[in-house]
């Protein structure tokens, strides 16, 4: 294992500091690891927070600032974070007007996420959450845990944050926060997999000439494995099954070709040029996009791409300022 | 356990031997988890149960043995792991009530609540392949062989045998609640993470120098 | 080699297409391999171009567009671009006030921009040149290639970018592009090697349990070898060498963590929590900072630190609105 | 070459055998710029060779052959190699001058004055460890083998031998010019990829078929 840490039990507690001192966005509170905007959104307002795993950064923390997220939870390597931290955040970031939870749906993270809200409506905290499941790599039914959430999480905790910033209410912002989750699709390949630091090897081996398709973002394997392909053909492995599960056309969409943690952004790069030649020719018109690695999975090599099938309000919501370590325009 | 009745002693060992149990069997839990899951379930089980071990001696009845268990799990395991085995020992803990020990049967009572606890919070039925394919037949067990009065130890043995029947045939199934479930067809041919664990709570309850 | 490429040949101009159509800051011409800010500087002010082999992004054409650079010429894999496209871009991004050449000091770059230069001046238009050469790891000496130009190139392009847009006088900003270049230092460190996509494998092998000290950022090994440390004794290697080099104490400090590739951003904040503390304890006071991918070696695994001694009018052009694809704030 | 001219069919067959060994040595050439560089000494010198034949039948004479030679390997090569190559065919260009041949003395002018150019360019000494180090004791005995009057075979022969000599000696050497001085220390111990390069320029002199 080839990592800049000290000690694997120590890796989120020393980034968690590195965090602190670079970021003048965010304060942290080490003790439970929540991360704060350091000037926190006018008393009045919704306030917003996520969390889950440690290992996929820049989210949730690099997204904590003006215009996104007031807190978010860190919890251990890809393991979601405890109730106790969300109440803790839950509390501190309520200025009276409610808080949105943003969950991505694992079975950890909905089971903390609800346990913690039970605690905060205890304490007479309105709360409301709202999940992400759009990972089309995974079939959905009624009998199973449902879809992963992926991707989307970030584009919806930019809007939402928007929308918290001009003054909605909590309705408000939730039904724009459910709108675009029940919007989004994500789609996620492999070229290697993943180390986590206590676990010390790769998660599962992956061969030289072999890729995974249908990954999530914590190392696990996909939904199967073929040999490497060229750019063309993976980006048709992952836009084909994101068209044919939501229809893109006729609306405004937002498009992120995001990578895993380890791929360069020369291959992301090209990875979107393969990607918009696709969507164009499905009639697709993205109006909005993202290049870079926001949603990781440790030091994968892959990529995903997530669409957003957005609406007026959600591209005026995109475009509005924001200030976090990991999303800034407008000021 | 030899005698009919557990102490609270003898009932902040088992959980003492869990811990134990666990640590020992960290890096398997985890190769299990690997496969089909996110490789994290032995640190995740091994950070928690370290952390309720150092608890015991603070309580003065089960309830409190139970809910304290309970709590310092969800409060320091995260993921899926720590609020369903949270929830196992806080129902415990409630069921047990404000005693110094448990009869058999008023053991069995208290561990199916907190397996009721845990479906619930879970959402989860037999053959999922979860944790709950080791602990519902192993609690079927328990009951069946005290009902026909065959008395504690020999439950305790016919309920790991049954944790360990349950979680050997989860190795077929294809996942349908938790993270596995996402592999579909893949997650087949795996022993579960979560079973594995749940049996060593069952292995736990004897004592080995007894 | 695994990889996110259609084929070795074509990974630039693919990856080219990629970049105009996720950047709208800038527009591409394909056959010159020249990335130019898609609205112009207003006429009259001092444009300036960098450019060097790819492989670095998003070096230097992420830093295209608003308050940073005109054009970014894009060489062949972690090869220089050639005197014809510098003209070009030289030719089309002058508005009469002159042009500025960003190079970093590598022996092709430099032949290549001298070139570019000769035949500019031939043409008329003014031009100015600043060398970066930043990297401690190498020794000056009069009889070699001198120190090579890292780190600090995307400091200086930031800092002058927003002298140009301000309207100082050729001159003006070539003092200020020459002040960063000698107040600038940079150490970097490996885990692995990168794979160049026409090589195949590895430029280097780098064992399990080894790293590399002292390297650059096109996959050559380093200035020694010697086996993993913790990111705490990995920061000292990196601080150490810099601070012996050139006094960072009373002055405000610019520090960059920077990231090869490969390395995830977990461990990029690590390094920079380990960086600030030795720096603290040091005496010196870092009053900006950057922590991410900016300068990258393809998918290399490792980092690299540089120190900016800066003074207030470095402060205030880093502080000036920015708007390209790599760094953005203000706008 | 046998005969004591050469001439514009010659000098453009030099180039063409120059690509060729260039191809057929590229990885060679990346495995030495691997050690010492940065892995794209074959395929910047391969790019821009294959080039240079595209454009070998335009010249009509000498001076313009070498001069669109070295303007695209200028315009394609980029890096090091690529003004370092490019400024040796232009400036061999110039030297030569608008003719259809060259003897040997006029051929070895003609190369003075481009090497002179290219170490101008790259503002380098002898023992730098790089192409310089093949080139120069290469251009000495064609030098030398002429002023013997021993014609222009026999010069080749002797330039070749000295080109593969200059290139070997490379090996021990410190490297203080261009990527590979960057290593210090560690550059000894490897053959100089430009070096090695430089050397098939010599060798494409002879024409296998010949
Ligand atoms: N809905 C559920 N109900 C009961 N147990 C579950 C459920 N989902 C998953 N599990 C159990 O949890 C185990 C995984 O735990 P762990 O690895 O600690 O959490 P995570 O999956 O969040 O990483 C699985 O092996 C399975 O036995
Ligand atoms: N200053 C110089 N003068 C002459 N030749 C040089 C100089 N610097 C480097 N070289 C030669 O260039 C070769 C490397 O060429 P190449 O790999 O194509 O370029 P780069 O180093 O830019 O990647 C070296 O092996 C060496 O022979
Ligand atoms: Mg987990
Ligand atoms: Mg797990
Ligand atoms: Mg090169
Ligand atoms: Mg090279």
């Amino acid at each position: 294992m080839k990592k800049l840490i000290n000690s694997p039990d120590d890796v989120i507690t020393d980034a968690l500091k590195g965090i602190e001192a670079s970021d003048g966005n965010v304060r942290v509170d080490h003790e439970n690891r929540v991360i704060y905007r350091s000037a926190p959104k006018e008393a009045g307002k919704v306030a917003i927070i996520s969390g889950g795993g440690s290992g996929h950064e820049p989210m949730h923390g690099g997204f904590v600032g003006y215009g996104m997220l007031d807190a978010a939870c860190a919890g251990q390597m890809f393991t979601s974070p405890t109730p106790d931290q969300m109440l803790a955040a839950t509390t501190t970031v309520d200025s009276g007007a409610g808080v949105l939870h943003i969950v991505k749906n694992y079975t950890g993270d909905v089971m903390n996420f609800e346990m913690a809200a039970e605690l905060a409506a205890d304490a007479g905290i309105e709360v409301t959450t709202v999940l992400v499941e759009d990972d089309v790599a995974v079939q959905d039914s009624l009998y199973t845990a449902g879809r992963r959430g992926v991707g989307t999480t970030v584009l919806l905790e930019k809007i939402v944050g928007a929308a918290a910033e001009e003054g909605m209410t909590l309705a408000e912002v939730t039904a724009v926060a459910q709108r675009v989750s029940d919007n989004g699709r994500s789609m996620g390949m492999a070229l290697t997999s993943c180390t986590v630091p206590a676990a010390g090897r790769p998660t599962f081996d992956l061969p030289e000439g072999e890729m995974e398709i249908g990954i999530g973002i914590h190392g696990e394997p996909g939904r199967h494995r073929e040999p490497i392909a060229d750019a063309k053909s993976i980006a048709k492995q992952l836009v084909d099954p994101i068209l044919a599960d939501l229809d893109f056309t006729g609306a405004p969409v937002i498009a992120m070709v995001n990578g895993m943690g380890g791929t360069p952004l020369i291959e992301l790069y090209l990875m979107y040029g393969e990607v918009i030649e696709l969507l164009g020719a499905a009639g697709v018109t993205v109006e909005r996009n993202l290049v870079g690695n926001y949603i990781t999975s440790l030091d994968m090599a892959g990529c995903s791409l997530t669409l957003l099938r957005a609406d007026d309000e959600m591209i005026r919501l995109w475009d509005s300022p924001v200030q976090t370590a990991g999303l800034r325009w407008g000021r | 356990m030899s005698a009919d009745e557990l102490t609270l002693d003898q009932l902040a060992d088992w959980l003492r031997r869990f811990a134990e149990l666990i640590a020992a069997n960290k890096d398997y839990l985890t190769d299990l988890d690997s496969a089909i899951g996110d490789a994290d379930h032995g640190a995740n089980m091994a950070r928690g149960t370290a952390a309720v071990v150092t608890h015991l001696d603070d309580a003065t009845t089960v309830d409190a043995l139970f809910k304290k268990a309970g709590m310092t799990l969800v409060g320091t395991v995260g993921g899926t792991s720590g609020p369903l085995y949270g929830t196992l020992f806080m129902k415990m803990g409630m069921s047990a009530g404000s005693v110094t020990e448990l009869d058999g049967p008023a053991f069995a009572r208290a561990f199916r609540a907190g397996l009721d606890g845990l479906i619930a919070r879970g959402r989860t039925e037999l053959n999922d392949k979860t944790m709950v394919d080791a602990m519902a037949p192993a609690l079927d067990a328990l009951d069946a062989v005290l009902a026909a009065g065959s008395g504690l130890p020999a439950a305790i043995a016919a309920a790991q045998a049954a944790a360990a029947a349950g979680r050997d045939a989860t190795t077929p199934l294809v996942a349908r609640k938790g993270r596995a479930s996402y592999l579909g067809e893949r997650s087949a041919g795996h022993m579960d993470p979560g079973a594995t664990s749940a049996t060593l709570l069952f292995d736990a309850l004897t004592d080995p120098a007894a």
